[in-house]
């Protein structure tokens, strides 16, 4: 046994953990799911605990790109980002894997974690009902018990033991399988890696765009970048410019009789 | 007259600020997390009257779910008002819980797509920019920048909750504040735009045979239409999910067909 | 007789016919005057015929240029861009001019050409008060006729005999002219060939332009392609964004109350 | 009780698309074709009453004009509305009459400054660009993109037409429309100050001497205003046609003169 | 003593004195203070006058940078830009000095002279309180000796004195000091060159901004200029069309009723 | 009945402006340059009336101050005021006084934030890109363009002032027109943002060792926000001078300080 790699692997899935939405530890889902969770500081860490903190960033970039615009809503994902950030990553780094493939195996492993993390959900139910016990009794240390202890060994089995593994046993595999990957398919995950954030956008989008003339300013916002100037900030104050005017209209629309002395 | 002390409030506040999601389930989400965070407050105010605070922990236990980080201005106002309660004011379960539902929704739609679907993807991509070559700098500059940023947010808007109280609903409620989130879902979909242009990916490999030369199919879009291909793409998705209702894991499927499919008919 | 010129020739002219305004066989104006009528599709016709295609659509494009804000409304055109189509390039081709020399050629052409179609829309005249006859008789025959066949005689002559003569006659004569060409009068064809799209925009903008405020949109478009970013599309997307909100704060306006409720 | 089919109505259709213009003349225009596009349906309405077919086809005859490719949205109005009173409706020969004559006027308005103010200059100038150089794509692309555009929206406006009948008369007149309409053109006079900053080229070749070195005018200009000449020339033109109501012809004479006259002077 | 120097340095404090914000001979403020008191002009006339006009420019252009935002509102200023244009540059130039020095020592000059222009307005009361007398006399005379001349002596004898004696006597002291300065002390002065114009830059910000919203205002400019295009004229076109539509929405909202059949 | 001539307003306006402040002091800035422009005019109306006279001098002798250029507007107005007066109007002192005074300041406000806010350093950033490297007609363009359309509108708005007499006061102070100075302001505050992107310079020169190379700091900040310093340095001046209530010179002072500071610690 590769005790080095063991305890690498073992490190990697507690990151996943950490970076888990439900872990409490990192002050919940700010410093966890949205900082150790997301794929860029995946990179980062993967990077220090593999010893090539530079190819880990490259990579934690390629696999954050695809993942650019995954939300988490009502609970509900369409994939598991810290499983995909860290097994992917980590597996990508230990293949010598290009940032194509680190991204499709993220993706892959993102679909399974899903499954994973939807079980913990479940078992929550039943710590969910000992935690309601608790309330009606009065118990205030059943409640701590029962929400913020108990639910997390599931979490924490469910996401330590599958990326541990997973990153220990995948190696060889991932290897041998890259060497026999004809060129046309890593042609393919290159294709897929560039299409995948159409998706996250498209959820974003089905969220945000609730009549036809948005869409003008979805496209806008394309143009912008596309043609004009490649600079999230500089689309940012614009976008704030015309959300301002646009908040004008409406407000003044609303209440014109009282708004008219207003200084503005 | 038991009243809440600054250090009763940071507690209530941290508690919050990682217990939301911990017993996270489909059922209940947010629900303990809302009692845990509950506590201190309560073991304070109700410590004279058991029964009191019996009722209040039930009260609280019940199923809850918003955007956890904005959120905590709802716990801020939950606290002075359960205050005011033990004070004496008449204010009932029924309003606690018509409260606490009446804001939960709309706070969780404009957190979620103000922090998810703006904050946090414009934040990656600036960083993501710098340590493109693998400097770190881009990546701390994430770490330091959210976690000051959205913890002061959140730390804020719990106090503000507690200070303006039942008020502040109105903030986040009503007339004037649907104007403002109008104003910010514009703000959104002009930023998302902006993502797809920024990150979808997809150039054609067809060249067109044109006498002696050959024509470069992509660099012709390119010269009238850059990214033209992946913005039919994000539009096809966009398409499938919200007129075909797709669900996620089906448009994926389709993603990895067209990448299949493309690349062995030569097209990408 | 050069019976290949002459063939050509021929097939020019009755090109030039197809793309008039009036010939109804090419689904009427959308893909007549529209389509085959625009100097851009004219180049890649007269090249097609003439055997060199690239000539011929890099003059097809310097012939759209000047005239690209060229519209006909209420039957009245500026200049007929046809006949200056087909038998600019044509003569131009032929004659191995420049650009600025087939442009020059083009405009002269199609003033000429602007006599001879309203000459036809006299005619027609005759045509009409027959229709009118028929119509009165409940003959549907006699709509038929009047209106689609005879009218199409003296437009198809009107277009072929005069652009087939210019074409198969005038190749040697500006060859000679060109020759004889100083260097002064070539740049001053050049300078007209840019000066041109001018007075088209010119009548545009006289249509549109309806109150002085209107000159910062027109002033805001200048600069977008002068300073900006030179794409139409870009500024197209642009252009509909402001549009939206102007729209939007005059729907707000107009209808203040009953609006108050609306989405949007 | 006669009803008409989708074939009449594509026929109807197809006559209109063909021989709107083909028998143009100053007096009458469209009026000829608008006849000729009735027949199809009129013969199938009134083909058991002679009289009333004589009287329909001759109030069809009159003075007509419009934009004829958005037009088709008047031609189904007609046939809906023929059809009605076919079928017992008091609609007399003025009703006809004024609903043409009152939407003639805005559509073609609205069509002729939209598709050949906006759309086919658009077009035209990504088509020139991807052509540039010879490459006959992009003269493909107009030619199948203008086509397949254009077409579709003729035939479904006549559908349409058809379908509302003579409610759809407000969608193109009413008062929400008119704001629509002013919404094009602030979108058309944007477009065309782009086509003029694109299209008009006029440069100084003037040279000023500075020292042993010269100054090149042009490039002065170009370093804070590029097109400035172009921009100038423009407005002059707009200037002549729109305040000293001069013909386009004079206009057309007077940019010969500027050009003859600035070449003399060595000014172009 | 140098004549010629003498005459220079005199010439120079003549045109600091047109250039002043009270001279009224080169149509008041008009010709004098906005023309002739610019540092962009001063470096023209200075270069004239010293026979360098192409240092007397680039001097100027920088000179006229770092108080790109000075104005003077109410009779007051923050610095006196006349005495800093051509106090500045003159001893600059004949001190063959850098333009971050040249910049600095135009602050400096800039603020002594803020001091000997606040004392003519002391004067001035003087003058003042004679011109209200004839007045009240009915004495035309009086008032224009009192307005006109009279207050220009002081404004002279301040201005062309001490303007004239700097330069004449401070070159030699200025280059001396120049030769002694460490690099470090020069890099401080291009530092401050460059941050000088954000102090006019705020003034005119607490002048305009009234509220938090407009700051998106100032930031959609800045990053216009810093992201998009360095070119102020487009800006200006891009801002003119913004202030228009924000008119428009205030229009309408201040009086939905009357407006509502204008044509606009 | 004494009646101006255009002469008389010609020698009023030429009065007024070279004279508007020549005996500026702080406590009457322009109230004699106001006199002395009225000369002319006063000589003429009151020309067999010397206790009128006497009066109409006090009356214009009194504070005064605004935008001298576009002040002229007001000396027209008070010129055809004089003129009705002196043809037995009813216009008393307090009249002409309350028109002074009430219009001053607005037009102050927009004369000074348009001229010398907007105008001025657009048209001086226009001719410091034409002379930057030493090209003398960018100067000459100022010297000549200043002049040119400084002078006409002083001339036009004296005149404008004089022929509309009392009513063009709405013109400057009635409710259109406050709207129409919040469009001004809007325009300077975009105007002036692109000033301080374009003027104010501040970068750093730290570099941070990174393995084997060094990251250079600025190079990072230009990749994601060019000009971030600078815009930074203009939001500090601001908070001093906006919010702390420091005077210009201690600003400057403190700016002396940074420069100094920072290059001693190796920053800048
Ligand atoms: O939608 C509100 C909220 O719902 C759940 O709690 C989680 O999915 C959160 O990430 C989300 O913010
Ligand atoms: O103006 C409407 C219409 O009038 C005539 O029929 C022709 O000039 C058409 O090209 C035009 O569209
Ligand atoms: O503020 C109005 C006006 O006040 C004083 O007269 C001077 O400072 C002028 O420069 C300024 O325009």
């Amino acid at each position: 046994m590769d005790l080095v790699l063991f305890i690498q692997a073992l490190l990697i899935g507690i990151f996943c953990y950490l970076g888990s939405v439900s872990s409490p530890w990192l002050m919940g889902v700010t410093g966890g799911y949205y900082v150790v969770g997301r794929p860029l500081v995946a990179g980062l860490i993967v990077g220090l605990i593999l010893g090539d903190v530079t190819t880990g960033i490259i990579l934690g970039v390629a696999v954050q790109a695809a993942f650019i615009a995954t939300i988490s809503t009502g609970g509900t994902q369409n994939s598991e980002i810290t499983y995909a950030a860290y097994g992917g990553i980590a597996l990508g780094m230990l293949a010598h894997a290009s940032t194509g493939v680190t991204v499709t195996l993220s993706v892959g492993i993102g679909a399974l974690g899903l499954i994973l993390h939807n079980f913990m959900m479940v078992i929550n139910s039943y710590w969910n009902r000992r935690a309601e016990q608790a309330a009606n009794d009065g118990d205030a240390k059943g409640i701590v018990w029962n929400n913020a202890i108990y639910p997390q060994i599931g979490n924490f089995i469910l996401r330590v033991v599958p990326v541990t593994l997973a990153v220990y046993l995948g190696q060889g595999f991932v290897s041998d399988a890259l060497k026999a990957i004809p060129k046309d398919v890593t042609t393919m995950m290159n294709v897929l890696g560039g299409l995948l954030p159409a998706l996250g956008i498209a959820l974003l989008m089905n969220l945000l765009i609730r009549e036809k003339a948005h869409f003008i300013f979805f496209l806008a916002g394309f143009v912008f970048i596309a043609f004009i100037k490649n600079n999230m900030i500089a689309l940012t104050v614009f976008a704030i410019l015309i959300a301002y005017i646009i908040y004008l209209v409406k407000q003044k629309a609303g209440s014109t009789v009282e708004l008219e002395d207003e200084v503005i | 007259m038991p009243k809440l002390e600054k250090k009763d409030l940071r507690k209530a506040w941290r508690s919050w600020a990682m217990y939301h999601l911990s017993s996270m389930s489909f059922e209940k989400l947010e629900a303990h997390g809302f009692a845990h965070s509950m506590l201190p407050v309560l073991k304070k105010l109700y410590k004279d009257n058991p029964e009191e605070y019996r009722k209040a922990l039930k009260r609280h236990s019940v199923f809850y779910n918003t955007e956890p980080q904005t959120g905590s201005l709802v716990n801020g106002v939950i606290c002075s008002m359960e205050e005011k309660r033990a004070n004496g004011q008449p204010i009932d379960d029924d309003m606690f819980h018509s409260i606490k539902t009446s804001i939960m929704g709309p706070l969780a739609g404009i957190g979620d797509s103000t922090l998810q679907g703006i904050f946090i993807p414009i934040l990656l991509t600036i960083c993501m920019g710098i340590s493109n070559h693998g400097n770190p700098l881009g990546v701390l500059l994430y770490i330091v920048a959210y976690l000051a940023i959205i913890l002061s947010l959140s730390y804020f808007l719990f106090m503000r909750g507690y200070t303006l109280g039942i008020h502040s609903v109105n903030s986040i409620i009503g007339e004037n504040a649907e104007k403002l989130r109008d104003a910010f879902n514009t703000l959104g979909i002009i930023v998302i735009g902006g993502l797809a242009a920024s990150f979808v990916k997809l150039s054609t490999v067809i060249k067109i045979p044109n006498g002696d030369e050959q024509l470069d199919l992509q660099k012709t879009f390119d010269g009238f239409f850059p990214g033209l291909l992946s913005l039919l793409a994000v539009l096809l998705c966009w398409y499938l999910i919200s007129k075909r209702k797709l669900s996620a894991s089906k448009v994926l499927i389709i993603l990895v067909l067209i990448s299949v499919v493309g690349v062995l008919l030569g097209v990408f």
